[in-house]
């Protein structure tokens, strides 16, 4: 029987070791898995690799993990937010590294990754600093880049409802790289809103078919990344 | 200027707006022109900002600021949605720029500070995918520099990539000769506009007309 | 206003040139765009380049088209097709070019074409007769084969439901190549059964977004290939 | 046959039945194990042979034969399924052989006859994506010759991929160090089976349990 629903945040966090690359879906606020970072900052898995877009905004969620020192490497696209200092002030004192990478090519090199894509060429940033360093081709008249498929040990996702196989479906602009982040990890774990009946997701609306998820946890009243920014606060 | 541009911006056209002045355009499209606003956070068919009901902290543009869905929407993953702007389906794309020199190169991601954090975004891939790019921007920095240059000295968003550049002085054309000067605003001379610019400008009576 | 339903096939095809790469949906039977396939039969244009998982069946749709002599070449998987000699009897007369694809490098050579990646390295065919001639390189270990992004200028296929815009849903395993060829193509020419008003499907459940199409026509009751082969029919 | 490899399969497992008597196993498995089947051509949770009622021209499986989907089951398209393959994300594949080496090398697509009309299908994708590729064949061909052979004569469909090999002989484990004989079928010996395979065999005592 299949069935990957675990009862506590804890259990399903329980392995994760230090070192550890992780991605965190998300992109800004929308779509963040906040208790499930949450879980990992009680869980305290030091020296980790995060992929996500962004680093995070106020001192909850991502941000928090930052300051809480359990990330060693970032790799993202836009580390600038509003309202937060974590990772810039970590940064300026070199006490964190960071991978920048376009966004679109941070989105396709962990597709790559989810696929069995060893590699591809993508004209984003030829002849940008960010190619510096990095293998580049004409095809068809155009300088293209040499970029590696990205995959993680864990990857933390949020979505909206999930059946006991795990497939999944998401809610508006939280979608974003929550799917692909979650064919991209060996252990993907996803916090939802609700657990529906197997049967309850019509099969052409499925988002992530379950065969790329591997824990399921109910958060039924997720708390939202931006309110908590927005009222302060402070985890833990 | 946000105007203007939008005035170049066909009927039935997916436009990519960027942050900012860009985002100005879609409240001021001529009427009866259809456009859908694809939001490379995984939304074709953007709407206008919500209101107070209708406010969705999920329901996001590239900017992390609220946005409706329109009608016909679709909503997509990120890899999905990188994958229309890479592969040459956006139409048109208007950013703002730091710096654009007139080959068409466009700086807006970084000033090469050491000390600044780097952040770039999706702007790369933008650039590289959109079939038009279109740089609306003041023409001088605050400082009173001009954004408009033979060569950009910050780091480059992307090479020979843009296509038109509005200013709040005039519009340009980015054509393999150089820049050439489409339209000039109300009361600003071709002298005042070429002192004002970093390169030289191509005119062409013809195309003379005021904005 | 965008409206991109056509009156006819007629005036869908009008403009498909001699020399043309098209790309035609469906696996087999399921999905095929038979009555767009009989439109380009009665259209006429010739020496085509057809990618296709298969090469038809009996003597209707693609199997029809290649026994009109419309196509010089097809890229394709498995051109065996039980009750189909159409394909096989020109290709042993060297009447008929054939690029052989594994099917996941085919299906992901599209996709590429579709998202901007020029080339990619895959696993797939890695050390058989099929890499011949092909750049390898060792990623982590693994020997991959560089395959090229592949594009078409035409792509035929079937959907279920389009709104104005070209937003498409599929049914079932009609669905196979459809969505990926309507994303590689300059001009995307889709058949469905129904054009539903706008807001009618689910932003959530689009499968194509309407930015990949660009001409939709209504056939609302349209022959199965499966059971045009089953009945002996011959095109036209 | 099918049922010896349909034993081997855990419960929870996603796996993808090649075309022919892999096909079997689905009926096969052993009560109580849920397992999910992948086809290639777009359907997660693949179910049995559709009642005359659900026969359906456009749920068919990899083979183009109809069948039916279960609940929970998934649609996708072929570039997603690909990279369910791919990715490694199916956890066995049991497939047909032509050929199969000692060192795990599968034939199954191509005798190189000129003649013939050369076809893939997704064989190459799925042997070399797929975490356990197990290989379900007669023994011998219908000429009579072996199937296991130290080296295959016929085109591969990859090197180096087979994890188990199912015959009506044997089951075999591909191992660094050659074929490991795992199982012998009643009535066979050791002396027979190494006569009508084309490579030696290793053959540890105490794995010697009949099927």
């Amino acid at each position: 029987m299949i069935n990957k629903e675990v009862d506590t945040i804890e259990t399903a966090l329980n392995d994760i070791r230090d070192g550890a690359v992780i991605m965190v879906g998300g992109f800004g606020q929308a779509g963040s898995p906040v208790e499930l970072i949450h879980g990992l900052i009680d869980q305290g898995a030091k020296h980790l690799t995060v992929v996500n877009n962004n680093a995070g905004s106020g001192h909850v969620g991502l941000a928090a993990l930052i300051e809480a020192g359990q990330v060693d490497k970032l790799i993202c696209s836009f580390p600038r937010m509003a309202g937060s200092d974590a990772f810039g002030n970590l940064y300026r004192d070199g006490d964190i590294e960071l991978e920048l990478v376009p966004q679109g090519t941070l989105a396709e090199r962990i597709r790559a990754g989810g696929a069995g894509v060893s590699a591809f060429y993508t004209p984003t940033a030829a002849g940008t600093l960010l190619a510096e360093g990095k293998e580049t081709r004409i095809f068809s008249g155009r300088e293209c880049v040499l970029e590696l498929g990205l995959k993680a040990d864990i990857a933390l996702i949020k979505a909206q409802y999930a059946d006991r196989y795990g497939n999944l479906t998401y809610y508006k602009t939280a979608r974003n790289f929550n799917p692909v982040m979650a064919t991209a990890a060996s252990t993907t774990i996803v916090q939802v809103s609700k657990i529906v009946p197997l049967g309850s997701i019509d099969p052409e609306c499925v988002v992530t078919p379950g065969i790329y998820v591997d824990r399921v946890i109910n958060v039924s009243t997720p708390v939202h990344e931006a309110l908590l920014v927005e009222q302060g606060c402070v985890y833990p | 200027m946000a105007q203007r541009a939008a005035n170049d911006i066909p009927d039935g056209s997916i436009v990519n707006l960027g942050i900012g002045i860009p985002e100005l355009i879609a409240s001021v499209i001529p009427e009866g022109r259809e456009v859908l606003y694809h939001s490379e956070n995984g939304l074709l068919g953007m709407g206008p900002a919500p209101t107070p009901e209708q406010r969705d902290h999920d329901l996001v543009n590239a900017g992390k600021k609220m946005v409706t869905a329109v009608e016909g929407a679709s909503f997509f993953h990120h890899a999905d949605s990188f994958s229309m702007i890479r592969g040459g389906h956006i139409d048109i794309c208007v950013l703002g720029a730091m710096q654009v020199s007139e080959c068409g190169d466009l700086a807006n991601w970084s000033t090469g500070d050491p000390d600044a954090l780097p952040a770039v975004g999706g702007a790369m891939d933008l650039v590289g995918g959109a079939k038009q790019i279109y740089v609306l921007t003041q023409h001088c920095s605050k400082k009173g520099k001009s954004k408009i240059l033979q060569r950009c000295s910050y780091p480059l968003t992307g090479k020979g990539v843009v296509n038109r550049i509005y200013t709040d002085l005039a519009v340009f054309n980015v054509e393999p000769d150089g820049l050439h000067v489409e339209e000039i605003a109300p009361g600003v001379s071709m002298g005042l506009l070429q002192e004002r610019t970093g390169c030289s400008l191509i005119y062409n009576e013809r195309r003379g007309i005021t904005i």
